[in-house]
């Protein structure tokens, strides 16, 4: 009898999603089953994350080497803090979201539900690998897992729009992941000779310091699932993909892969202190703030409610590369601290949108006036996160900002702070006035009353119940997450 | 984390925000027993907290704590919890659930700042106070509530990040979060310093107060009255007393609200300048910082949020009876609501600080703080405003509600709560004016201040009697300007016009750019493609298929290359 | 206004604040306070901070002036700031 | 006994499908014919990996034609890179021939089809030979039999498409002008050292050193071997070929002949020549280098815009070689590694997209991309398959497409030309626009409602997901391929020193 240690454990929780994937492919023709293999799978993958949650908390460091794909590269896995809370955050709201797929896929009637979850067992597959990647080799290996898994859910509704949106996905993230991210592994592992995670970075020392902006870029550009402008359109053209999609993958899994590849790109490649030593990141600050900015300001004019929470996450997202720019141990571990504060915000958010879609089939936020009061659950879920993504207390995202403007402060970049504050009060304008209008506005009867069918009902309309209980479920993680930051704070302290 | 908060559980504060939470789970019947009794409890169980720091918490690399308790927070608590209580029965007729929570928790989050012994602790409590406050303008559920609740969370979310990065700043450079006082000459100083000017309305930075505060519902507006502002004075006091450039900037506050509170006709909205112009006078006296002004700052403040809000709580009376509060609309309301009249006479004459009522005891603080320090200048604009105080907040209110022409509009007394607060409030008004030793034993400085000299009552006496008799005397030439509704330009022009056409221009600016650049460059890429297709289309020179001559051509052309490269 | 309403204000009894003639007895008690008041100067020792207290009545006189002030600003000001009331909502 | 024929193993190699080419052309039964060509192909398969097991172990093996030593007597010769090559040639043959038994009859005369048997053998034993020879004569003559029976193969096409026939001719002309050119070359080369056996010939060269004849030498083999390999721009004939030839024609020599070129190319370059002469260098870098670099792209792009899938792949390999031309033009272990590499990758992802589309034309009769709309839902196997195969052709990680890149991107880094690696880049993005192109119509328009086609027949998918298992298995663990390849460079750079 083998006992099951940590090492097994980091085994299995890239093995579970896979046969979970190959027996949803069997369960095609009952759907119930399906669902069943789904949940089951989700539920035992949370279970073994937090065991290495544990394990890793306690100091472990879970080592798994397979083979070796080129000589000198292996397969190899190991889980530090980063990757572990990337892991538990996504693996945590896999369940939630599979919970609140089988509500909204069965309430839109889609089509090809098996491929959905199939390619979403994967999807979870890759952005485990990702997160436990021991080394950039492995990590680029399913980084581009990821992109190829989520190419058919993006393209899920197969019309011409979804076929547009595919192409925008894949040629971005294939162009910047072969053409920059590519390229820039390889260069270094030439000047290198590893391509390992190391404390401290693999570069200090042998790579010139002129060098090392070009290939900080190549790294950021590269990572194209960080959506730093100018390679951010991927993120709204997959916006047309079912909206379980866009609150998992696009708020989650898929951006959060990229900024936490940005993020263990500068921990474990470059090494903070090489970074800030050459001043090489100075560049991607500006740009990482530029970003927050002026996504901020396009989300502003999106009437689309997704269009606008992908221009959200774009901002958002650029919070983690800003936090990496900066350099500093706080910094990272403000990013880290805003994948998971982010991740549950803006997956409680997506998860709305799906909501308020399956409930009245509305996409638009002007459309939207009003229909709080027969949704209330699903637009309180709304504001909670809503909060959290400006930053405000007691959601979990305050903290996250707090950490950023505390890297900043440690920089002395005023102007960083400066951005971090005003986009704080960007993100109310374009997130509040929807729950506002949603809840308070006077004039209901007109935006009811051009879907004839809310004329007869009384009292609440929400969505299905396994789309509701999600997203309250998001709303309170972001509130627990105010008061667990401490112990986020003291688990991401040890990488720096 | 939360193994250190349980013991706090009774922490005051939590009292009000947790207990307001809860009430839609207590039914309607039982609900304003419940609601009452939660600001009594929280007021006894703070009274029983000897001076001192408590909930120590390890956050991150710092430490909170939680909760202080000196004297300075003391009056600002117990004027906080009384003051809630006084809503509570003020509002007894509102069924909605949402501004029941609303006027416990926000008090309760206002509370909390005033608790808080670390600038994070303040932080969170600051932002709180945005976040719930904005749900009582939200109550308006008017269209006009809705845009001002946006700009007004903007603001307060933006004053909060100004607090943020602040203290955020300050701990960098000085190790510490304690919320102390601070010296204001570092730029983290100065964004603590901006952050509480935001939220006390300094000038220029005043107006989401005459924005916001009219939109929300009859109740709503004087939950909001109290304590935003008053936490901001209170942050004043203990960060910066002794800050020089506050006693001008205070002084700027009481003036200029004075003019616009003149000309408009909205009472409630002459009521906000009226707050500017009050917070003015706690600012100077902030300012001077000496331990007699910071007793008048508190106890004005304290005084101040029991008959500014007795005054609005008599024109929440008007509105909820009338419908209407516009001046031009009102008159001679005396008639129907003659209890309510009386109320809001006592509530003027003590905002004018009459002998006999509390202003009177307080302002005198102020007043004599500033004469003590002999600013002729600020003395002489106290004073001027003091008049200003008693032309709109003294004369106007009551004069055009409940008197002047006669509108002709009948309706019921206010409803018993509201009565019954009213008459809380104006008996507190008289019984401090008249017995101000238990307020002046609650302060946080101890002192020997006593406010009827002769020389004291027969100055004010002067002073009010002669600008009544101004009044008089400009209404019966008929020179006092008549009542016009009208919409009166502030410094919210600059966010409501000019902000959004400067936008919307640089937008259209954009958006023409942005059309042309990907016109022209879908142009360019058409033509790109284009041209790559006609090199490369299967129609093309080097797609066709080509006779097997030309194979023949290119090998000797390549032979040839090979080997004049190899001779050479 | 209905004549209903006119009615029942017509059927009103009227206050004793209706009659004219007693706001000019208020008028004038105000000018006798402010008499007393202003004469009271004479009679205690003042302590003041500032030479212009020494002016007798300074404080009336400044009260006098400072509440026609602000009413003549406040026109002025009305010309330079008055706008629709639908301003805003443009 | 098994022992004393395993000693003869190289000779079988070659000797068992020259003999059992005519076996096929005399036998009735196209069945027949296809069972014997189907055991002969694997039975090469197998002593081909036999033998590259005996290498792996031994080093290189000498085996002497007749039991006359070299120089005089033929000597087969392996080593590192030829018995990979001959692993490549030998496996893409057998799977091939087990996938073709369906698809000749769909496509070939019926009168034809033993004779395309024994055209098939002839085939491969030529270039098996071509592979295993150490002689540079045997060379010429072992092409020589390749490239003929190729041309009869294309030709059979036209039962299907007449067009077949004029490619084939097109095909022909061009052929014999490069084997011209190749005899040409290894006449001067004898001329000028007297032997024939390629050992022999190196060291002769060494010691003669630079002289007028050799340059010759040198200009005729490369371009004649470049005619054969289809460097653009010499690739005119290649198009054609490839569309219009039979399926199974074109799978197969898509995958093999081209690659046998290489081989011969750099077998000739490297081991023959050394990397002595100036004249050598000269040429790669100004012209091999801009060829490689001007194929990566030029036929990239006409691919992207081809109707008719086959002839996009056909554009795709002549771009594909590119990169081999590429890693050949660093004339470095690293260039070279990605050249051997890319040559057996290549081979693999080549094979599975034109057996993948055999397998459409099987159920189409066409290959147009237009008419591939919805196919993903009829034949799923099928067209999964095509994506394997594709995301291997984009280079996507995990299979062996990316494992070239990264070694071909790796040797452009190492040499300093950081341009050439964004250029590889840029280029194998376009493969993904033509692959994608593909993917789209199958995947994400529905299928004509009139479509009766189904999944294709399991004698067919077996081969093809063999091979696509292969494109994935040689990417996940390329370390076997990647050792083979660093070996082989490494013995062809050390040779002449």
């Amino acid at each position: 009898m083998i006992s099951f240690t940590p090492q097994i454990a980091l085994g299995t929780s890239l093995l579970l999603p896979l046969i979970g994937a190959v027996l949803i492919a069997l369960s095609d023709k009952t759907p119930n089953r399906r669902e069943a293999v789904t949940l089951v799978t989700a539920g035992l993958l949370f279970a073994d994350v937090l065991y290495l949650l544990v394990h890793v908390v306690n100091g472990m460091r879970p080592r798994l080497e397979l083979w070796e794909v080129i000589p000198g590269l292996n397969l190899a896995f190991e889980i530090e803090p980063l990757g572990m809370l990337f892991a538990t955050v996504a693996s945590g709201l896999w369940i939630v979201n599979s919970v609140y797929s089988i509500g909204y896929m069965r309430g839109n009637q889609e089509q090809h539900q098996t491929r959905f979850y199939v390619c979403f067992a994967i999807a979870i597959a890759s952005a485990l690998a990702i997160a436990f990647s021991g080394n950039m080799f492995t990590l680029f290996i399913f980084y581009e897992a990821l992109t190829l898994s989520t190419y058919p859910l993006v393209t899920h509704k197969q019309t011409d729009e979804a076929r547009r949106g595919g192409r925008v996905y894949l040629g971005v993230l294939l162009t910047t992941s072969i053409g920059f991210l590519l390229v820039a592994i390889i260069w270094t592992w030439v000047i290198a000779g590893t391509l390992d995670f190391r404390p401290g970075g693999i570069l200090d020392g042998v790579a010139e310091p002129a060098i090392v902006p070009v290939l900080l870029a190549l790294y950021m550009f590269g990572t194209g699932k960080a959506a730093l402008m100018p390679f951010h359109r991927w993120l709204p053209a997959a916006m047309v993909a079912p909206t379980p999609v866009s609150a998992f993958l696009h708020a989650v899994a898929v951006v959060k892969a990229g900024v936490f590849t940005v993020l263990k790109v500068t921990v474990y490649v470059f090494g903070i202190d090489f970074l800030s030593a050459t001043g090489a990141s100075q560049w991607l600050m500006w740009l990482a703030a530029a970003t927050i900015l002026i996504a901020s300001l396009v989300a502003m004019t999106k009437d689309n409610l997704k269009a606008r929470l992908a221009y959200s996450t774009i901002s958002q997202l650029s919070y983690v590369t800003l936090g990496a720019a900066l350099a500093t141990s706080m910094g990272v571990i403000g990013g880290g601290m805003q994948i998971a504060m982010h991740a549950m915000g803006k997956m409680t958010l997506f998860m709305c949108a799906g909501a308020i879609y399956v409930a009245t089939h509305k996409t638009q936020v002007s459309d939207m006036t009003g229909l709080g009061r027969v949704m209330p659950f699903t637009f309180a879920a709304f504001f909670i996160g809503a909060l959290s993504i400006i930053g405000l207390p007691p959601m979990g995202g305050a903290w996250s900002k707090f950490m950023l403007i505390m890297a900043a402060a440690d920089r002395d970049e005023v102007v960083i702070i400066a951005v971090l504050m005003l986009s704080s009060l960007l993100n109310v304008g374009y997130l509040m006035p929807l729950v506002v209008r949603g809840f308070f506005s006077e004039a209901p009867a007109a935006a009811l009353g051009s879907a004839a069918t809310f004329a007869p009902m009384r009292g609440l309309r929400e969505a299905p119940v396994l789309c509701v209980l999600p997203l309250c479920l998001t709303a309170l993680g972001c509130i627990a997450l105010f008061f667990y930051a401490e112990p986020i704070y003291r688990f991401l302290e040890t990488i720096v | 984390m939360i193994a250190n908060v349980l013991p706090l559980s009774l922490f005051p504060a939590l009292i009000l925000i947790v207990g307001g939470m809860l009430i839609p789970l207590v039914p309607q019947s039982f609900r304003k027993v419940y609601m009452l009794a939660l600001p009594v409890v929280g007021l006894l169980h703070f009274l029983s907290y000897p001076f001192g720091s408590y909930g120590e918490i390890s956050l991150f690399d710092f430490t909170l704590s939680i909760m202080r308790v000196d004297g300075l927070s003391r009056i600002f608590s117990a004027i906080f919890f009384i003051a809630t209580a006084l809503n509570i029965i003020y509002a007894w007729h509102v069924r909605d659930t949402l501004q029941q929570v609303t006027s416990v928790v926000y008090p309760g989050t206002a509370l909390g700042g005033v608790l808080a012994g670390d600038l994070i602790t303040l932080f969170v409590f600051w932002e709180l106070a945005a976040i719930s406050s904005v749900f009582l303008i939200w109550a308006g559920r008017t269209e006009r509530a809705i845009k001002a609740s946006v700009r007004y969370l903007i603001i307060q979310v933006g004053s909060g990040v100004l607090l943020l990065g602040g203290l955020i700043l300050y701990a960098h450079d000085t190790g510490s979060i304690a919320f102390d006082l601070m010296e204001l000459s570092s730029f983290p100083v100065l964004l603590i310093f901006l952050a509480f000017g935001v939220k006390s309305a300094f000038p220029l930075l005043h107006n989401w107060v005459q924005d916001s505060y009219p939109e929300s519902t009859v109740s709503g507006t004087i939950v909001l009255s109290i304590f935003t502002t008053k936490l901001a004075v209170y942050s004043l006091a203990r960060g910066f007393a002794g800050t020089e450039q506050l006693i001008w900037i205070g002084a700027i506050m009481t003036l200029f609200p004075i003019f616009f509170a003149v000309i408009e006709d909205n009472l409630r909205r002459v009521l906000t300048y009226s707050i500017n112009n009050q917070v003015g006078f706690m600012v100077v006296a902030i300012g001077i910082g000496t331990p007699l002004a910071i007793n008048g700052a508190a106890g004005y403040a304290f005084c101040n949020i029991i008959f500014e809000g007795l005054l609005f709580m008599s024109m929440g009376a008007v509105l909820f009876r009338t419908g209407t509060i516009q001046a031009s609309e009102l008159g001679g309301i005396y008639k129907s609501m003659p209890i309510t009249a009386f109320f809001c006479i006592i509530g003027a004459l003590s905002i004018a600080a009459f002998p006999l009522f509390a202003g009177f005891v307080t302002k005198g603080l102020i007043i004599d703080a500033v004469s003590g320090e002999h600013m002729i200048w600020i003395w002489a604009i106290l004073l001027f405003a003091s008049a200003g105080v008693l032309e709109h907040a003294g004369i106007k209110i009551p004069y055009f509600a409940f008197f002047a022409h006669d509108s002709g509009k009948r309706c019921e007394e206010a409803p018993p709560g509201m009565l019954i607060a009213m008459g809380i409030s104006a008996v507190l008004c008289i019984g401090i004016g008249v017995y101000p030793a238990p307020l002046f034993a609650l302060l946080p400085f101890p002192m020997d201040y006593q406010p009827y000299t002769t020389a004291h009552v027969i100055t004010q006496l002067q002073l009010l009697l002669f600008a009544i008799l101004a009044f008089v005397v400009l209404i019966r030439v008929g020179v006092y300007p008549p009542e016009i509704r009208s919409t009166n330009l502030d410094t919210d022009w600059f966010y409501r016009k000019l902000t959004p056409a400067g936008l919307s221009v640089i937008g259209r600016g954009l958006n023409v750019a942005r059309q042309w650049i990907s016109a022209s460059s879908q142009k360019r890429l058409d033509q790109f493609i284009g041209r790559l297709y006609r090199l490369h289309g299967p129609e093309s020179t080097l797609a066709r298929s080509w006779p097997a001559g030309h194979m023949a051509l290119w090998i000797a052309i390549l032979l040839g290359v090979t080997l004049i490269l190899n001779y050479f | 206004m209905t004549d209903e309403t006119k009615q029942t204000q017509a059927g009103e009894k009227a206050t004793w604040l209706d009659n004219p003639k007693h706001i000019d007895y208020l008028v004038w008690a105000l000018v006798a306070l402010c008499v007393l008041v202003a004469g009271a100067d004479f009679f205690y020792v003042k302590h003041p901070h500032f030479d212009v207290e020494h002016i007798r009545n300074f404080y009336g006189f400044y009260g006098f002036a400072c509440f026609v002030f602000i009413v003549f600003a406040g026109k002025l000001l009305r010309k330079l700031v008055m706008r629709d009331e639908g301003y805003y909502d443009r | 006994m098994l022992a004393q024929i395993s000693l003869h193993f190289p000779a079988l190699q070659v000797v068992l499908p020259l003999i059992a080419s005519p076996i096929c052309m005399v036998l009735r039964r196209e069945r027949a014919a296809w069972g014997v060509a189907l055991v002969v192909s694997w039975a090469s398969f197998l002593i081909a990996a036999h033998l590259l097991i005996q290498v792996l172990d031994e080093g290189v093996i000498s085996y002497h034609m007749g039991g006359w030593p070299p120089p005089w007597g033929i000597e087969y010769r392996i080593d590192a890179l030829n018995a990979f090559v001959l692993l490549l040639v030998s496996g893409i043959g057998a799977l091939v021939i087990t996938y073709a038994h369906k698809s000749v009859i769909a496509e070939i005369s019926p009168d034809n089809r033993c004779r395309f048997y024994a055209l098939f053998l002839l085939s491969l034993a030529g270039l098996l030979g071509v592979t295993i020879t150490g002689d540079a004569f045997n060379v010429f003559v072992f092409l020589e039999i390749a490239s003929l029976s190729t041309y009869v193969m294309v030709a059979l096409g036209a039962g299907h498409d007449k067009r077949a026939l004029s490619s084939s001719i097109s095909y022909l002309i061009a052929g014999t002008i490069g084997a011209t050119f190749f005899i040409i070359g290894v006449g001067l080369l004898y001329m000028a050292t007297g032997t024939l056996n390629m050992m022999d010939l190196a060291a002769r060269i060494a010691d003669l050193g630079d002289s007028r004849t050799l340059r010759a030498a040198f200009a005729f083999i490369v371009v004649g071997i470049g005619l054969k390999l289809a460097i653009f721009p010499l690739h005119l004939w290649l198009p054609n070929a490839y569309t219009y030839a039979p399926s199974v024609v074109t799978s197969f020599v898509a995958a093999t002949s081209t690659k046998v070129a290489v081989y011969v190319l750099m077998r000739f370059v490297f081991t023959v020549f050394g990397t002595r002469f100036e004249f050598q260098g000269l040429t790669l870098t100004y012209l091999f280098l801009p060829l490689a670099l001007l194929g990566m792209f030029v036929p990239s792009i006409v691919a992207v815009f081809q109707e008719n899938a086959k002839r996009m792949l056909a554009y795709s390999s002549i771009a594909q070689i590119g990169y081999m031309l590429l890693g050949i033009s660093f004339a470095t272990v690293a260039g070279l590694s990605a050249a051997t590499i890319h040559l057996f990758n290549h081979g693999l992802m080549k094979g599975t997209l034109f057996m993948v589309l055999g397998a459409v034309a099987y159920r189409l009769r066409s290959t147009d991309i237009a008419s591939m709309a919805g196919l993903a839902s009829l034949m799923p196997w099928t067209m999964a398959a095509f994506v394997g195969g594709g995301l291997s052709l984009i280079g996507v990680p995990l299979t062996v497409g990316f494992i070239s890149k990264w070694f071909l991107i790796q040797a452009a880094l190492e040499s300093g030309q950081w341009w050439i690696a964004a250029l590889v880049v840029i280029s194998s993005l376009i493969a993904a626009v033509y692959v994608w192109r593909v993917v789209e119509v199958a995947y994400l328009q529905p299928a004509p409602a009139d479509s009766q086609a189904t999944e294709a027949p399991l004698s067919m998918l077996i081969p093809i997901w063999v091979l696509v298992l292969a494109n994935f298995y040689f990417g996940i663990h390329a370390s076997l391929t990647t050792n083979m390849a660093t070996r082989a460079a490494e013995m062809l750079l050390g040779a002449g020193t």
